[in-house]
């Protein structure tokens, strides 16, 4: 198996994880964790595509996955943000609690 | 024979080498400077202590620990042997697994730190491309122990102590980062070893250090402002601010945990004053040409101590700020200073050579400092004051 | 600024401490400031409500040090409490001393010689120095100035106290003052060993000004904060540095001129902002004030017996009746009420105690602060617990 | 393929699951900070040296932290009384499944014709400063836009509007 | 206990290296005493007095006041301790760590002193707690402070590893808490903890 | 300053139906005080207070005194009828004999008020106040809504002797604590029985130990 | 707002720094077990007996030398209670060689005391003085806390060796009193050999309460 | 492999954990040993000033800590950037550096912003 194929693998596995995380978790903050994961494993597929690419001195992947961690991380402040504004509404983090609300 | 006492430790280390089969050289290579690293820090540590202990004493017209061996020279170990012995107390109430761990988390990422720190000519553990972003990465990492400490015990004081800790660490965080960026600028590089390079000249037997340009030394200063918050030191030791908050996140740590905070605080002390004169002192370089028959091990480990002696100096007088003023300062203050800071430094490339880009850019540094404290001072009415009297 | 321009109808209410809302986000932090902390000079304890870092509820909580100094002095004579009334406000006794002799001559109409007023003013004004000084420390202390102001108080403290000690033989716990005069008369020598260390203050205060007025630290953390309003603090009964720190010129010693207090020409610095800054600086100019009465009486102090002859130290037993003395003791007003039934125990023995009611105000200057200024606002009332809580 | 890679593999997905996994959520986040270590570990191993320390510094310095305000901030520590999973965890459980299935049955399909280049790639700091000032300046100023974007919208929601301000 | 006998017999073996260690645990823990923060009344007074400039009582490397009493090894019960107070003091003594020392300083924490017939006033802290080191004075003058201090380290060298006389936290069965009295309506209770104090013979 | 008989006429006139009584002070010191009527307090204090000419605005002292119940014997001029023969002839005669006559004085609790004034500079004026008894009639009205500074005097004398200031803002114990029973300052307070030993032989000391060891020796007989 | 209020501050501590090691004003540390501060003649501490000594060599004669006559109004005035006095059945003669009573048991506790020197004060026989010893720590604290009149008897010439001024003059008084009091005697002496009748001395104590005035 | 950085860094963190453990596990062993823990629930009690502890330390904080925090992590992520730039700088022409001092000056907008709306106030 080439090495690729490793590091595709694992990230497919955080991918998974973080998939279940956001899906199963009621905490919204956990929702946002499992999000980061996905996010992070997409990170690590494009630094392992760039690495093993036809063109590593192109630097494209790593520049991407660059511009990942900032989009991910704007996408944090204003997630963790609104988990606190609603909080501060409906007092609860729980997912299903605020849908029960709404509903 | 300069020479030779100048990579003494090198040689050393290479004459050991020699013993060994090839194939094992550089991994025990390795393990020796780790080795050398793990050992002379907590030992400087040890020597820091005594010297604070009895420096401050000096300040304060007394004579300070001398009865625990020779000039109380083995206070350390009795500290240390008490500590050991120590009963480790974990609160019922606290969340034992993250409590253990945190003192752990410290001590690892303060040590991090000093594998890119060059502690003399060739004496580094790795010369990495991006040495620099690797150190402040390793800094990052020591808030979240402060966090674990404080959360972990469950106690108000611990857990208030721990969040002023980290919003403090992160204010200053961005400081340090910011007042580090204009000697990459000049340069051109992240990692430390040709940073002391580039400094590591001289005209007229003067050094090429970056403190002695405008911007160098104005962001020297911003630097050491944010170093010394970010090691919790006097006047920026809220976090510990034992006044109100007993004595901080470690409120409920005992025994040797303890210890490691003390000794993951002042290792870290030793890597941030390291950090800013490798930054802005010249790292290991003389600070005459005449005197480079020194070996720069010892410049170096001399500019550490005389950056630890200024720390206990100001521990000895300052007293300590308040958390908004804290914050403030870091956000209002030394940010647009580290921020005029690079454009000022920009300004300074693209100016060239002449006596016009000193006068200009000392200009705008002086005037923006003059400017924002006299600002500051008037807005919110501070100053001396005059008092009447009743006969 | 006298209270009686304040619009009576108003005046309901008026001087009780804010009610403060939190702002509804966050919890409100229950925190006990005490008993054992290490900024409540002792075993003082403050209940309060965090909103954030914002107090919005103080309540001090005492007795943690409540020794029962009124039920004992009470049940022993009246010289006998000499020696407790060291234990009061155990910083400065002179002036303990000072104010329960005062209240006893009062109560049977003792005449007190001219050399022992002279000593009683020295020492009274020697105490104010130390206690002064060792106040400001405490206060730099909490600051978190890690000792060194203190340290340096507590250097000029020593030399004050070898003075009490070559005295009256304690450092801290005098007992030195009777009914009628001073214990023991004062040497030649030891007016010179006076003489000395009353020049060396000088330096002394400036010293510490240069070390701390100017700091921008220090100016950051105490100007501002922690005001305290005249009209409150008058009608909280508020005296000391603290009331004049306010503003009111207001100091027992020009009021009632007691001893032989209108003889010295010396001035009360008043402050105009009554914070904590204009508290520190009304004790550090009195100091220097207290320097020029000393430099006065020390140049004054006539010979003659220090106790007045027809004192009675045994069977000591003042006839019936009552009376209220007071002095202005480094801490504020500093009284004793004592009623006599003609027996040789007071019949109530009441000492009116600055620092507690000096503490009566220090929820109105704390509501609404940082917390970290709560200490310090309560460092610059200057409080003694075992005043406080007796 | 070393052990190295092995064994931060495991600690990332280890990481991962127990931040996904645990009860406590300040553990969840201290988990999920492993993770993060994890990959940036294997992303060094990538040779992807700035990208690796940008993630811990990003990552384990701010956003970690980020986590852990808002957890306290929204009273976050404390177990809620209807469990920590969502009622329906086993339908979110099996699209996650599923999805992985999917994605390993594609690596493993194509693995064989995978590339094994293995030279690595020198990159520098100052090429990526250059690259970074060159072709990708607009996107540079772009993040920018959104991170000024981000910072004001995140404080707007965030922040507490004081009655009467 | 057969983790005890087995101890035992291997440590008879080591003889010289007990007595090391034994000398450098007792040197660690008397060389490095930290007190705690913590003052009551007057005696607090004298005490700060220890630590300035003109006793020091830093050159016994004992300057290092610890406000948690987690890191504290000995407390000064330095003045008066009243009966609304004793349980803090009996509980904060609990929470220090093992070894720790006691230091009664002056006639109020020995016995109540001056103030002990008041009726809210404790007659003496021994009866809560194990006193090492008792200071008579009123206040003690800084120097019997430290001759106390100097005491206790006698007292601590004289101590041994193992065996008979060894000290309470080197003791597997000895009392590892000590009750903290509650308050009453009328006085403390208990007026005193049995195991702690005992009550001596009236001499006459 | 004014003397107290021009201070209780400034009152008397200032409050209608005051009951002002003088309390002089057979001491030295001359400080007389006035006893005033509690349901008239609160108005002549703020009387007091905001008068332009006595402007006592600072309460320096207040304290509580006991005076238990007293026997009293008193020797009391009696008149009475006697039938005496004056003359030969029986007359009723009014005749004056002395007689001691025993009874209890009533005790009470006493508060007394220090006043000065910080703009006038003059001082002390002493005001007293007194409760019916001193068991079941403590209540005294609150003076701390006028001058703060009774504010913890108040509440000592309230942990202390049991008087209960109504209108207080915070009336709890100040120095014992909250679960306390008693009043120690009452000069008929008892001390807990918390005597075990003392190495002072002394008399006292030896009879309170004998008085312990009966009570722990019934205590265990009891259990 | 500049710092320079700081850099003050710093060259002040520096100062101090600096000045420690060259001037003693600046060093103040006296190194207790070795250095003494010199101690006060008037400093106090605990009271202690004063006996006078025929053989100031050797201590046996401390109980036959001990001014306290048992008087008890130390015992009465201490404020905290702290000495316990028994008297003896019999009687021996005191400094003015009248035969009196002397304290059988005479105790104080020292963990009580409140060195208020109040004892001095009202003794009018100059029988119990202050000392200045205050290294006292012990462990035991009921063993060596209490002392007893054994424990308590310093010889006059300990007495003159800590305060030497005061002891003079006391010496002085007991002089003048015993030559007034030998006077008296002789005169008694005198006149009873004169009225060749038997009577009662006056009794010693009331001219040394006239002299013990201030 | 033992010539890459990553290696030194590995032993190196390898020698600071076991710089912490060891210690601890020294301690663990002295109180196995001789020195007996004695655990109880008066000793394990939260501190509180000597006072029983009352009430949860896990409460709820205010939201000024997390405004420092994403003003914090965005000014991180612009660090991320801004070392790369610096360290070509030197190379650089005025262009680039135009383009660098728009995006600062972008993130100081935020900033300012942020000051402005009384954000960096500390309540």
């Amino acid at each position: 198996m080439s090495p690729l194929a490793g590091y595709l693998l694992v990230a497919a596995l955080i991918f998974a994880i973080g998939l279940a995380g956001a899906l199963t978790r009621r905490n919204a903050i956990l929702v946002l964790i499992g999000i980061e994961l996905m996010l992070n494993a997409a990170n690590l597929n494009l630094i392992a595509f760039w690495r093993y690419g036809p063109h590593p001195e192109a630097l494209t992947g790593m520049m991407f996955a660059i511009f990942s961690i900032a989009v991910a991380a704007a996408e944090a402040a204003v997630g963790l943000g609104l988990v606190i504004s609603i909080h501060r509404h409906a007092k609860t983090t729980d997912l299903d609690e605020m849908n029960r609300m709404k509903g | 024979m300069i020479q030779t006492l100048d990579q003494i430790f090198v040689l050393l280390k290479h004459w050991l080498l020699n013993f060994l089969p090839a194939a094992w050289q550089p991994a025990v290579g390795v393990v020796l400077s780790v080795v050398c690293i793990i050992g002379v820090f907590p030992a400087l540590f040890a020597f820091t202590t005594v010297l604070e202990r009895k420096g401050i004493g000096r300040i304060q017209n007394r004579l300070g620990p001398n009865r625990v061996g020779p000039f109380g020279i083995l206070q350390p170990i009795a500290d240390g042997i008490k500590s050991l012995t120590k009963e480790d107390i974990v609160p019922l109430k606290a969340d034992a697994a993250v409590h253990f761990l945190a003192p752990i988390v410290l001590v690892v990422a303060v040590f991090m730190g000093f594998a890119v720190l060059p502690m003399g000519r060739n004496m580094v553990l790795v010369d990495m491309d991006a040495g620099l972003l690797f150190y402040f990465a390793m800094g990052a990492s020591t808030e979240v122990s402060v966090f674990m400490a404080g959360w972990s015990s469950r106690n108000k004081y611990s857990l208030l102590g721990a969040m002023r800790a980290v919003a403090q660490m992160i204010s200053y965080e961005v400081a340090l980062l910011l007042s580090s960026v204009v000697v990459v600028m000049m340069s051109g590089s992240l990692s430390l070893v040709k940073i002391v390079a580039a400094q590591n000249q001289y005209s007229w037997g003067l050094p090429h250090w970056y403190i002695f340009t405008p911007w160098g030394f104005a962001g020297a200063l911003m630097f050491g402002i944010a170093a010394t918050a970010e090691t919790n030191r006097s006047p920026f030791d809220l976090p510990e601010g034992e006044s109100e908050l007993v004595a901080g996140y470690f409120t409920e740590y005992s025994g040797f945990k303890f210890a490691l905070f003390f000794l993951g605080e002042y290792v870290a002390m030793f890597s941030i004053a390291g950090l800013g004169a490798t930054l802005f002192l010249g790292g290991w370089s003389a600070p005459l040409a005449a005197l480079q028959f020194i070996p720069s091990w010892m410049w170096f480990f001399g500019k550490l101590m005389v950056a630890m002696c200024v720390f206990i100096w100001m521990r000895g007088t300052l007293p300590r700020l308040r958390q908004d003023q804290l914050m403030n300062f870091a956000w209002k203050f030394v940010l647009p200073m580290c921020l005029l800071n690079l454009f000022v430094a920009g300004l300074w490339r693209f100016m060239g050579d002449g006596l016009l880009r000193w006068v200009i850019c000392s200009a705008i540094l002086i005037l923006a400092y003059v400017g924002m404290g006299w600002g500051e001072m008037k807005r919110k009415h501070l100053g001396p004051r005059t008092y009447r009297y009743a006969e | 600024m006298t209270p009686s321009t304040i619009d009576p109808e108003r005046l309901e209410g008026w001087n009780r401490p804010p009610i403060i809302e939190p702002d509804g986000e966050g919890d409100l932090l229950e925190v006990a400031m005490g008993p054992h902390h290490p900024s409540t000079h002792g075993v003082f304890r403050m209940d309060l409500a965090l909103d954030g870092e914002r107090v919005i509820r103080l309540k001090p909580v005492f007795g943690y040090l409540h020794r029962n100094h009124e039920k004992i002095a009470e049940t022993v004579s009246y010289l006998a409490t000499m020696p407790y009334t060291d234990r009061l406000d155990y910083i400065c006794s002179l002036t303990n001393n000072w104010a329960y002799a005062l209240a006893v001559e009062k109560l049977v109409g003792q005449e007190v010689p001219e050399r022992a007023e002279y000593l009683r003013v020295i020492l009274g004004e020697l105490t104010r120095a130390q206690n002064h000084a060792s106040s400001i420390g405490f206060l730099l202390q909490e600051m978190g100035a890690s000792g060194t102001p203190l340290m340096y108080a507590f250097r000029e403290r020593e030399k004050i106290l070898d003075l009490f000690e070559s005295l009256t033989g304690s450092r801290m716990m005098c007992n030195y003052m009777r009914f009628g005069g001073c214990r023991v008369d004062a040497s030649p020598v030891w007016l010179d060993a006076v003489r000395k260390v009353v020049a060396g203050l000088p330096a002394f205060v400036d010293e510490f000004e240069r070390f701390l007025s100017g700091s921008e630290i220090v100016m950051a953390r105490c100007q501002g904060v922690g005001i305290l309003k005249p009209e409150l603090a008058i009608n909280a009964g508020v005296t000391g540095p603290m009331l004049r720190a306010s503003g009111v010129n207001y100091d027992i010693r020009k009021v009632d001129h007691y001893g032989i207090y209108d003889r010295f020409k010396f001035r009360v610095p008043l402050g105009d902002h009554g914070d904590i800054y204009d508290r520190y600086m009304v004790r550090i100019l009195e100091i220097r004030e207290s320097i020029g009465i000393l430099e006065q009486a020390l140049k004054g102090i006539p010979g003659g017996p220090v106790m007045d002859p027809k004192a009675k130290i045994r069977n000591f037993r003042p006839k019936p009746g009552e009376a209220y003395g007071r002095i202005e003791a480094p801490k504020g007003e500093l009284g004793f009420y004592l009623i006599s039934d003609g027996g040789p125990n007071p019949y109530r023995y009441r000492v009116r105690p600055p620092s507690l009611i000096n503490l009566t105000v220090l929820e109105d200057m704390c509501l609404g602060s940082n917390v970290a200024d709560v200490v310090l606002i309560f460092g610059s009332v200057d409080i003694v617990l075992g005043e406080v809580d007796r | 393929m070393g052990i190295a890679f092995y064994l931060v593999s495991v600690l990332t997905v280890a990481g991962g699951l127990a931040a996904v996994l645990l009860k406590n959520t300040v553990h969840c986040a201290l988990a999920v900070t492993t993770a993060f270590a994890g990959l940036a570990l294997l992303f060094l191993q990538l040779d992807a040296q700035f990208a690796g320390f940008a993630q811990i510094l990003v990552y384990i310095g701010a956003v970690a932290i980020l986590v852990v305000f808002a957890i306290l901030l929204t009273r976050g520590s404390e177990t809620p009384k209807g469990g920590v999973f969502s009622k329906t965890w086993l339908a979110g459980l099996a699209v996650a499944a599923a999805i992985f299935a999917v994605l390993g049955w594609a690596v493993l399909q194509v693995a064989g014709s995978l590339p094994q280049q293995n030279a690595a790639p020198a990159v520098t700091v100052n090429q990526i400063g250059e690259a970074l000032m060159g072709r990708y300046v607009l996107p540079l100023e772009i993040i920018a836009l959104l991170l000024t974007a981000a910072l004001i919208g995140a404080v707007i929601v965030a922040m507490h509007e004081k009655e009467g301000d | 206990m057969a983790v005890d006998e087995n101890l035992k017999i291997e440590l008879g073996k080591q003889g010289v290296f007990v007595t090391t260690v034994e000398e450098l645990y007792n040197w660690g823990r008397r060389s490095s005493i930290w007190p705690m923060q913590f003052g009551l009344a007057c005696c607090a007074i004298e005490m700060i007095a220890t630590t300035m400039a003109r006793y020091d009582l830093a050159r016994f490397g004992a300057e290092v006041f610890r406000p948690s009493p987690r890191q504290a090894d000995m407390m000064i019960i330095s003045g008066t301790v009243t009966k609304k107070m004793a349980p803090q003091v009996v509980r904060l003594y609990n929470q220090m760590a093992e070894p720790k020392y006691v230091i009664a300083m002056g006639a109020c924490a020995i016995s109540g002193g001056p103030f002990k017939q008041g009726y809210n006033v404790l007659k003496g802290i021994d009866r809560y707690i194990p006193v090492d080191v008792h200071i008579p004075g009123c206040p003690p003058r800084p120097e019997a402070l430290l001759q106390a201090f100097m005491t206790l380290q006698k007292k601590i060298d004289a101590q041994p590893l193992t065996g008979e006389g060894r000290p309470r936290h080197l003791d597997a069965e000895a009392q590892g808490e000590f009750p903290v009295p509650v308050e009453g309506e009328h006085d403390l209770e208990p007026a005193s903890n049995k195991g702690v104090w005992t009550v001596p013979v009236v001499i006459r | 300053m004014k003397t107290v008989e021009e201070i209780k006429t400034a009152i008397e006139a200032a409050v209608p139906g005051v009951g002002l009584t003088i309390i002089p002070n057979p001491g030295p010191s001359g400080q007389h005080s006035l006893l005033l009527a509690p349901e008239h307090a609160a108005s002549v204090a703020k009387f007091l207070r905001d008068d332009a000419e006595f402007t006592l605005d600072f309460l320096s002292n207040v304290s509580g005194v006991d005076w238990p119940d007293k026997e009293i014997a008193e020797k009391v001029k009696v008149t009475r009828q006697v039938t005496k023969t004056v003359d030969g002839e029986e007359q009723s005669v009014e005749e004056t004999v002395e007689e001691v006559r025993k009874h209890v004085q009533p005790g009470f609790l006493e508060v007394v008020y220090h006043l000065y004034s910080v703009a006038k500079k003059h001082g002390p004026v002493t005001l007293r106040m007194r409760t019916i008894n001193r068991s079941d009639q403590v209540e005294l009205p609150s003076l701390t809504p006028i001058w703060r500074s009774a504010e913890f005097q108040e509440r000592e004398i309230f942990d202390l002797y049991g008087v209960v200031f109504v209108g207080h803002p915070d009336l709890r114990r100040l120095l014992m604590w909250d679960g306390f029973k008693d009043h120690p300052m009452r000069r008929d307070y008892v001390e807990p029985d918390d005597y075990e030993y003392e190495p002072t032989p002394h008399d006292s000391v030896l009879l309170k130990a004998k008085a312990h060891q009966a009570a722990v020796a019934g205590r265990e007989s009891a259990q | 707002m500049l710092g320079e209020g700081i850099l003050k501050g710093l060259a002040e501590t520096a100062k101090n720094f600096a000045g420690s090691f060259v001037s003693a004003e600046r060093m103040i540390t006296v190194q207790y077990p070795e250095e003494r501060i010199a101690p006060m003649e008037a400093a106090r501490v605990f009271p202690f007996l004063v006996y006078d000594s025929k053989h100031p060599e050797d201590s046996l004669d401390w109980e036959a030398g001990m001014r306290c006559v048992a008087c008890q109004i130390c015992e009465k005035e201490c404020p905290p209670k702290c000495i316990y006095i028994e008297k003896s059945k019999d009687k021996k003669p005191d400094f003015v060689g009248k035969m009196q009573i002397y304290p059988a048991r005479f105790d104080i506790d020292i963990s009580v005391c409140m060195s208020c020197q109040i004892c001095v004060e009202v003794c009018p026989f100059e029988a119990i003085k202050m000392d200045t010893q205050f290294e006292l720590a012990t462990d035991d604290r009921f063993g060596a806390l209490l002392l007893d009149r054994k424990e308590l008897a310093k010889s006059n010439e300990y007495y003159h060796h800590i305060h030497p001024t005061e002891a003079a003059e006391v010496d002085a008084r007991l002089a003048a009193e015993k030559a007034k009091a030998n006077a008296k005697v002789k005169a008694a002496a005198d006149a009873a050999v004169a009225k060749a009748a038997t009577q009662p001395a006056v009794p010693a104590a009331k001219p040394a309460e006239g002299n013990k005035q201030e | 492999m033992a010539s890459s950085p990553y290696f030194s860094l590995a032993v190196l963190f390898v020698a600071a954990l076991g710089f912490g453990l060891a210690p601890l596990g020294l301690a663990r062993l002295w109180g196995r040993l001789l020195s007996p823990a004695k655990p109880n629930a008066i000793k394990n009690d939260i501190y509180e000033c000597g006072l029983e502890s009352r009430g949860d330390a896990w409460v709820q904080f205010r939201s000024a800590y997390y405004l420092y925090a994403i003003i914090f992590l965005i000014f991180d992520v612009e660090a991320v950037f801004l070392l790369p730039f610096a360290v070509a700088f030197s190379g650089l022409g005025a262009a680039a550096c135009g383009a660098m001092l728009i995006f600062v000056l972008l993130l100081v907008e935020g900033l300012a912003w942020a000051w402005a709306k009384g954000v960096l106030t500390w309540a």
